[in-house]
């Protein structure tokens, strides 16, 4: 058992048990150090998968942003009972049934499947050569695949010959949007005066 | 024999349990040296008495004593506290305050794990920080530590905002997120550094070192512990070796940002007064060793600088510094970063050739100076990697 | 046993099964929110699996990752925007007591 | 002032704002002042129009006749004509120019006419003018080779212009004048009508708001410097005529004298219209005459161009090289036919041509070179060449005469000639100033007017129209003018046959007399209606003649105003009358001489000319010498303000066409004015110069002598009477004139002075000729007969179909579609109905079931959506295995 392996199943284990503490857990605000763990755990994966940048970008935004916003949510909302909201027991047992006939039919799906023809990306095992980050970004500013002087056996795959395809449309949309998506936010949120107690 | 043993030393896992285990040893004495230095400078700056008098030369014995106590001390959790979370958050700030040791570089490849995104990677784990804040002063089960959780929170929140721009001016300048290539390409005499490359640059290190100090939610900006108003914010509750943690993971997160603005703007491990790495005239262990030492003194300077700002500016209300942010950081550093961005553009257009990246000249690999426009050519990454991952 | 795809495949369904228990069976909406979070994450591996271990798509999951989180966040300002809106209206964050549009 | 051109619009203007001024507020101005505004429109367009004239007199060409050269000139040459003892010396010198009249008679033989005379009378006579136009309506891409149709509004002032202007400014003013006193009846605020028996309210502005708009009209009609403006005022003065006839409205016999004009105009101007179109679309262009401009060539030459073709001027061949032309005569229509045996696009020149070459810009501008000396060029062919090439662009001859026609006929109905004189006499159900505006000044001065401005357009044939129709009008015009009794229709009927006279004038060439008879008669008419107005003012509107006599005694003003109009009218020596109807008579003689086959246009107005003399000194005698069997007594004079205006008009009607010398017949000054203006294609038509104008210009010339001005032609069959006697036309024409004038003075004196003869004696005796002329040669009961009555009957066709055939079909409709819709409600409510209201039944259970599903929970919607995505994939994949 080598580095990578364990770790894979040392974070992946954690991460697991982290995501099914977050679904039982009944204070919100433990379910929410939970998801912490979990999403760190998916974090960890992501640095394993060779994505650093990725890796990066989910602790400052899952965790430094998201889950930070899910807690301020949380001390806005929590008021003694509402921290924790039973369930039914009898709803309990029909997600967990229905969620286990769905696990069933993802996992016989990928067991079922042959990914034989996929070919690994190398590169990424080579520290010295990896620039994912660099890729990443040069296609997101709408360089052409063609023009990134990336790693070799990035460019050398027939598929990623493909002229002019870049990201940069959509990565402006995704800055629009999350322009749109602060201001909207900040609206819903804003304090709301009620006429009732002016008058 | 001597093949085995180092071919113990090299294996990964060795390799990374040691690295792990230096770094932390580092953090830790660093903050038994920080704890007293803070003593020696409030006591200087303020004229206090106590810790110039006490123990032994230089009153040194007077932290070690203060570490016995607190390990001493009654490990209290009060009974309306949640338990786990208590418990849980001071480990989650010293986490979060030394994952970045492990990708910072103490000198040419002196580095756990050498990042083409380390500078990204120290944001997002100093990120993970806050976390742990929230979580003291809510799992203590006390309005003051709540009150000063969420103060801290919002307050740390909110500076990451200026103070990833600032990351992101040095990146834009430097053309890469490996904090190794960043400091290769400050080598040489001090006017290489990236605090004197533009004036725009030179601007951002100081909004840079305002917004690490209140990250670190230092004075003057240390509302979330205002001893007046909340007692002593989050950490109220805590006592003993939690205690201790979470002072810890304070003084490791000033000192990585310190380290960070070094690396960024003040030449990293370079002296300043040589045309060269002093690998270049020492070899490559003892060039090192100099690199560390120039490093860490670097760093404890600017630790000393944020200090001395403690102990001599008073304090500010909690909206003043949220409005410092808010409504002057973040606007200064996005103009900040317009000018970092246009700067080299429009030298390179109008005058090609005059405005360079500098490159180190004897580091191999070297990035090769653009040839003007947008720097679409990156630079390689660095020859020399001591974490080997798979 | 070399870690592959499937690995991560299925450790992405088991995310994405237990997002979907978390988010049906929560009453607290942002509990549901966190359930969501979890699906998101799960997608997640998945995009970066197949971009490890499949050549052709090496930036595109990269990409598709990105966006994706970049979406939740945003996302997540306008649920947690949503929720307090609700919370104003209904002083509560049970996801029951938004039955308005039963039929 | 750079161009006094601008003096004449603005006299042009006022009237115009003199009536917008009563229009907007005419009724709120009391007593006179409505009258007073209009009074002062039109007394400042007088005053401007003789500013203008005497500007016009000085700015004139010092070569042509102006009358320091005419006052010693008029001595000598005018000595043939007068005295008769001198004729040979003028005879013998002409005959050099006969002979080379005779050599290039053969070309115009077809024609009828000899041109020779002009071609000696080839004096330099541009015609002097002032000019000024702005573009009003440009309509481009509609035909024309200049590139569309360009309307403009635009002044051309010549010699002509500026003497009816100032006649029309002067004679209306003069009747505002008189008017302000005759309409003061109108002033009342209720007046009673006796004839229509109804009380109204006065209506003292209101007329002379029409008077003003009529003064406009006449004003603009005489300025216009193109057909189209023309037809404009034309059309605006038929308007303002409606509106004055039937001033009255509320007579039945108003509104139908007024309707009549109307309509009889209508006719006359739908064949203006026809000449107006055909006009465009051949020649592209409506403007009188052609504008030129300076233009640098390349070579720095300044040349001449033409800016804007003239209407003339694409008709008439322009001037040339006569020595090396085939094309004779400067002026003359060329008439051409096609060669159609080698070449379809050559013309040949030919005399009896069935074609007339139209002049465009660029063969005037110098683009065309001429035919060769065959007389043959290229013909204009607009598919071959795109319209721009150097042939020559042609028009059916027979269109040319249509074209001419046509505008004729427009002036037939405005100046009501025969056949559509029957206007004019009712009209008198207008107000009397009315009528002598009418028949002086403005309306039917614009038909003559008008022949006389478009005279170069006019083929030969329509010149012999016209003379036949104003022939034809003078007689009949004045034989019905015998019996009638109304004092008005009287003057009406005498009016019409003058216009006949005038029209007559024109047709026969004597251009120059037939304007000249409209200004001076337009004086004394003008006198005699306002006297007639004095008078039925004085009687208290009666109008019928047999009911007045021994007026002379109680109106001595009027009296003998109204005798130095008579006298003028007859054509007496030294009045006014006698210049230009002894003009015209000399006119048609010459061409009857020429002519013999044409005698009639001789005889009739002779013979009217004695008619005319006996029913006016009738009219005279039956109004103003006392009778025994009824006096009028209640009668009175007229008021100062009529008479004054009496009293100038009766001294213009003597003095207005004097010259130097009153007594030569040929030397009034008015003559020679108008004189200037006359168009010089009328040498080439017509050959006839019956002006003595080249022997004033040059009277020492030898030229001067060829002029057979005061000669019969050669080979007219008069020409012994020149040979043996040494009369020329004058002489003789001027004689025979006096004595039938005198015969009809003396005539009338028998029968109603010293009453030697009985009238109604000699009614009975000729009871067919007294029903004639009673009943206007039964023209009214033709039209009625022909138009009329089966255009009524038509109409009843009409009403019954329509009232019987179409409404009972839409009536029928609508009860079906009544019944159709009954038995559809029954359905609609029943079966479509059931089946919606079925449908929405249905709907409404299912979804009422189905509600139960949407708990509103987003948990349960959550799961709902997992099993949905177990159960599709079951189902799908259970599908597939089946499949295979």
């Amino acid at each position: 058992m080598d580095l990578a392996e364990f770790l894979f199943w040392t974070v992946g284990a954690l991460t697991c048990l982290s995501a099914v503490m977050v679904a039982a857990a009944q204070s919100i605000v433990r379910a929410a150090v939970w998801l912490l763990f979990t999403l760190a755990g998916v974090s960890g994966l992501y640095f394993l998968l060779g994505a650093d940048f990725l890796g990066a970008v989910q602790l400052i935004v899952y965790v430094g942003g998201i889950l930070i916003l899910v807690i301020f949510g949380v001390m806005l909302t929590a008021q003694g009972p509402l921290t924790s909201i039973k369930t039914p027991a009898g709803e309990w047992a029909i997600s967990l049934v229905v969620g286990f006939l769905m696990l069933g039919l993802l996992v016989a799906c990928i067991l079922a499947t042959s990914f034989d023809t996929f070919k690994p990306t190398t590169i990424i095992d080579d520290p010295a050569r990896a620039r994912t980050a660099t890729d990443l970004g040069l296609v997101l500013v709408g360089v052409k695949d063609s023009q990134v002087q990336g790693p070799a056996d990035l460019n050398q795959v027939p598929g990623r010959q493909r002229e002019g395809i870049t990201y940069v449309f959509p990565f402006e949309i995704l800055s629009v949007h999350l322009v749109v998506v602060l201001i909207g936010a900040a609206y819903l949120a804003r304090a709301k005066r009620r006429r009732k107690e002016q008058a | 024999m001597v093949d085995a043993l180092i071919g113990f030393l090299t294996h990964p896992v060795v390799v990374a349990v040691l690295a792990a285990a230096i770094l932390m040893g580092l953090m830790l004495v660093q903050a038994i040296i920080f704890v007293w230095l803070e003593r020696k400078v409030a006591g200087r700056i303020q004229d206090r008495l106590g810790p110039t008098r006490v123990g032994g030369k230089f009153g040194w014995l007077q932290t070690l004593a203060d570490g016995i106590k607190l390990l001493c001390k009654e490990d209290f959790i009060p009974a309306a506290a949640d338990q786990f979370l208590f418990r849980l958050a001071a480990y989650l700030v010293l986490i979060g305050a030394f994952l970045p040791f492990l990708a910072m570089p103490f000198g040419l490849g002196v580095v756990a794990l050498d990042m083409n995104i380390a500078v990204f990677y120290i944001l997002a784990v100093l990120s993970t920080e806050v976390f742990g804040v929230i979580l003291a002063g809510y799992g203590s089960g006390s309005k003051w530590a709540l009150f000063g959780g969420m103060r801290e929170a919002a307050q740390m929140v909110s500076y990451e905002v200026p103070r990833a721009i600032c990351v992101v001016i040095a990146v834009v300048a430097t053309g890469t997120m490996s904090l190794s290539l960043m400091m290769q390409q400050q080598e040489g005499f001090f006017w290489n550094w990236l605090l004197f490359r533009d004036p725009f640059c030179f601007l951002t290190f100081w909004v840079f070192l305002v917004c690490i100090t209140a990250s670190c939610k230092r004075a003057p900006f240390d509302l979330a512990e205002a001893e007046s108003e909340l007692v002593a914010g989050f950490h109220t509750e805590f006592s003993g070796f939690r205690w201790l943690l979470l002072f810890m993971g304070e003084y490791g997160s000033m000192f990585i940002t310190s380290a960070l603005a070094v690396a960024m703007f003040l030449g990293g491990w370079h002296t300043g007064l040589l045309p060269h790495d002093p690998t270049y005239y020492l070899g490559g262990f003892l060039g090192n060793v100099v690199n560390v030492l120039v490093f860490l003194v670097k760093s404890w300077l600017l630790v000393f600088v944020m200090m001395w700002v403690r102990w001599t500016l008073p304090r500010l209300r909690i909206d003043q510094v949220m409005m410092t942010c808010l409504k002057y950081l973040i606007p200064i550093s996005a103009f900040l970063l317009l000018g970092a961005c246009l700067y080299p553009l429009l030298w390179n257009t109008f005058a090609p050739g005059t405005l360079q990246l500098r490159s180190p000249p004897g580091v191999p690999g070297a990035p090769p100076p653009p040839s003007g426009g947008l720097p679409l050519t990156q630079a390689e990454p660095g020859s020399a990697v001591l974490a080997d991952r798979r | 046993m070399n870690i592959g795809l499937t690995h991560y495949l299925i450790l992405g369904a088991v995310l994405f099964v237990t997002g979907l228990v978390c988010m049906a069976s929560k009453r607290n909406a942002i509990g549901v929110l966190m359930g969501v979070e979890l699906v998101l994450n799960a997608a997640n591996i998945n995009f970066l699996a197949f971009a490890r271990y499949n050549q052709t798509f090496a930036i595109e999951g990269m990409v598709f990752t990105l966006f994706v989180i970049v979406m939740a966040a945003a996302e997540a300002a306008i649920a947690l925007a949503i929720v307090l809106n609700f919370y104003n209206n209904h002083v509560s964050v049970d996801v029951d007591a938004a039955e308005e549009l039963r039929g | 002032m750079s161009n006094p051109g601008f003096l004449y619009v603005i006299a042009t203007l006022l009237p115009l704002a003199s009536f917008l001024l009563l229009f907007a507020g005419g009724k709120r101005w009391p007593g006179r002042v409505g009258g007073l505004i209009a009074v002062g429109g039109i007394g400042g367009a007088f005053v401007c129009s003789l500013i203008g004239f005497l500007l016009f007199l000085g700015a004139m060409p010092k070569h042509g006749h102006h009358d320091d050269h005419a006052k010693g000139a008029a001595v000598q040459a005018t000595t043939p004509a007068a005295g008769s003892g001198t004729q040979p010396t003028a005879t013998k010198p002409a005959e050099p120019g006969k002979e080379e009249a005779a050599a290039t008679k053969p070309a115009e033989a077809a024609h009828g006419h000899g041109h020779a005379h002009a071609h000696a009378d080839d004096h330099d006579h541009d015609s002097f003018a002032w000019k000024g136009s702005l573009s009003w309506v440009a309509l481009t891409g509609f035909g024309s080779d200049d590139g569309g149709l360009d309307i403009r509004l635009g002044y051309y002032i010549d010699s002509l212009g500026a003497i009816m202007f100032l006649m029309v400014t002067f004679i209306a003013s003069l009747i505002h004048i008189f008017a302000l006193g005759y309409m003061s009846e109108e002033l009342q605020p209720t007046v009673e009508d006796h004839q229509a028996h109804v009380t109204r309210k006065g209506r003292f502005p209101r007329f002379f708001m029409w008077f003003s708009l009529f003064c406009f009209s006449m004003l603009n009609l005489v300025l216009a410097d193109n057909l189209f403006q023309v037809f404009v005022s034309w059309e605006l003065v038929g308007v303002c005529s409606f509106g004055l006839i039937g001033f009255y409205y509320e007579r039945q016999s108003a509104t139908n004298a007024a309707n009549k004009a109307f309509i009889t105009n209508r006719v006359g101007d739908a064949g203006f219209i026809i000449g107006l179109l055909i006009l465009w679309t051949q020649c592209g262009t409506l403007t009188f005459h052609t504008t030129t401009e300076t233009v640098t060539t390349r070579s720095g030459r300044q040349v001449e161009k033409v800016k804007q073709l003239g209407i003339f001027d694409a008709l008439r061949a322009p001037e040339h090289d006569t020595h090396k032309d085939p094309i004779k005569e400067h002026g003359q229509f060329v008439r051409v036919r096609h060669i159609t045996e080698d070449d379809d696009h050559l013309l040949q020149m030919n005399p009896a041509g069935d074609h007339v070459v139209i002049w465009d810009k660029a063969t005037l501008n110098g683009h065309f070179h001429g035919p060769d000396e065959k007389g043959r060029f290229e013909a204009y062919l607009s598919d071959r060449d795109g319209g721009h090439g150097h042939g020559m662009k042609t028009m059916p001859y027979w269109m040319l005469v249509l074209a001419g026609v046509g505008i004729f006929l427009g002036c037939v109905g405005k100046s009501a000639q025969f056949p559509l004189q029957v206007w004019l006499p009712d009209a008198m159900e207008g107000p009397t100033p009315v009528s002598a505006l009418v028949h002086s000044a403005t309306m039917v001065a614009a038909g003559v007017y008008l022949v006389g401005r478009v005279y170069p357009l006019f083929a030969p044939e329509v010149l012999l129209t016209i003379a036949y129709v104003g022939a034809i009008t003078a007689f009949i015009a004045a034989t019905i003018a015998i019996v009638q009794t109304d004092i008005k229709k009287v003057l009406a009927y005498s009016t019409v046959s003058q216009l006949g006279f005038m029209m007559l004038g024109l047709g026969v060439g004597g251009w120059v007399y037939g304007l000249f008879h409209l200004l001076t008669h337009a004086f004394f008419k003008a006198l005699l209606f306002l006297g007639s107005g004095s008078v039925i003012h004085g009687c208290h509107h009666e109008q019928e003649m047999t009911k007045m006599g021994g007026l002379h005694a109680k109106m001595r003003t009027t009296s003998l105003t109204m005798l130095v109009g008579v006298l003028a009218i007859c054509g007496t020596p030294l009045f006014s009358g006698w210049y230009s109807k002894d003009g015209i008579i000399v006119a048609a003689l010459s061409f009857a001489s020429l002519n013999p086959e044409h005698m009639a246009l001789f005889l009739l107005p002779l013979i009217g000319a004695g008619i005319t003399a006996f029913y006016m000194f009738r009219l005279w005698f039956v109004t103003f010498t006392p009778r025994d069997e009824h006096v009028y007594e209640h009668a009175h004079e007229s008021p100062r303000v009529m008479t004054v205006p009496l009293i100038i008009l009766a001294v213009c009607s003597v003095v207005v066409a004097w010259g130097p010398r009153p007594w030569d017949v040929q030397g009034s000054a008015l003559e020679h004015f108008v004189h200037h203006s006359q168009p010089e294609s009328l040498k080439v038509d017509t050959g006839i110069n019956l002006n003595t104008a080249v022997l004033q210009a040059e009277p020492d010339s030898a030229r001067a002598e060829n002029v057979i001005a005061n000669t019969f032609a050669r080979d007219s069959w008069l020409h012994p009477l020149t040979v043996k006697l040494g009369w020329g036309p004058h002489d003789l024409a001027g004689l025979l004139a006096l004595v039938v004038a005198g015969l009809g003075v003396l005539l009338s004196f028998a029968v109603y002075y010293w009453r030697v003869f009985d009238p109604q004696e000699t009614r009975e005796r000729f009871p067919w000729a007294y029903d004639l002329f009673q009943n206007k040669w039964h023209f009214d009961a033709l039209y009625s007969a022909l138009l009329v009555r089966p255009t009524l009957v038509v109409g009843y066709w009409c009403k019954a179909f329509d009232q019987k055939v179409i409404d009972g079909l839409i009536h029928g409709l609508a009860h079906l579609t009544v019944l159709v819709s009954r038995f559809d409600g029954k359905v609609d409510n029943g079966l479509v109905d059931g089946l919606v209201n079925l449908t929405g039944r249905v709907v409404f259970g299912v979804g009422d079931w189905l509600k139960g599903a949407q708990t509103g929970l987003i948990r349960n919607y959550v799961l709902f959506m997992a099993v949905a995505a177990v159960g599709i994939f079951a189902v799908v994949s259970y599908v597939l295995a089946m499949a295979g």
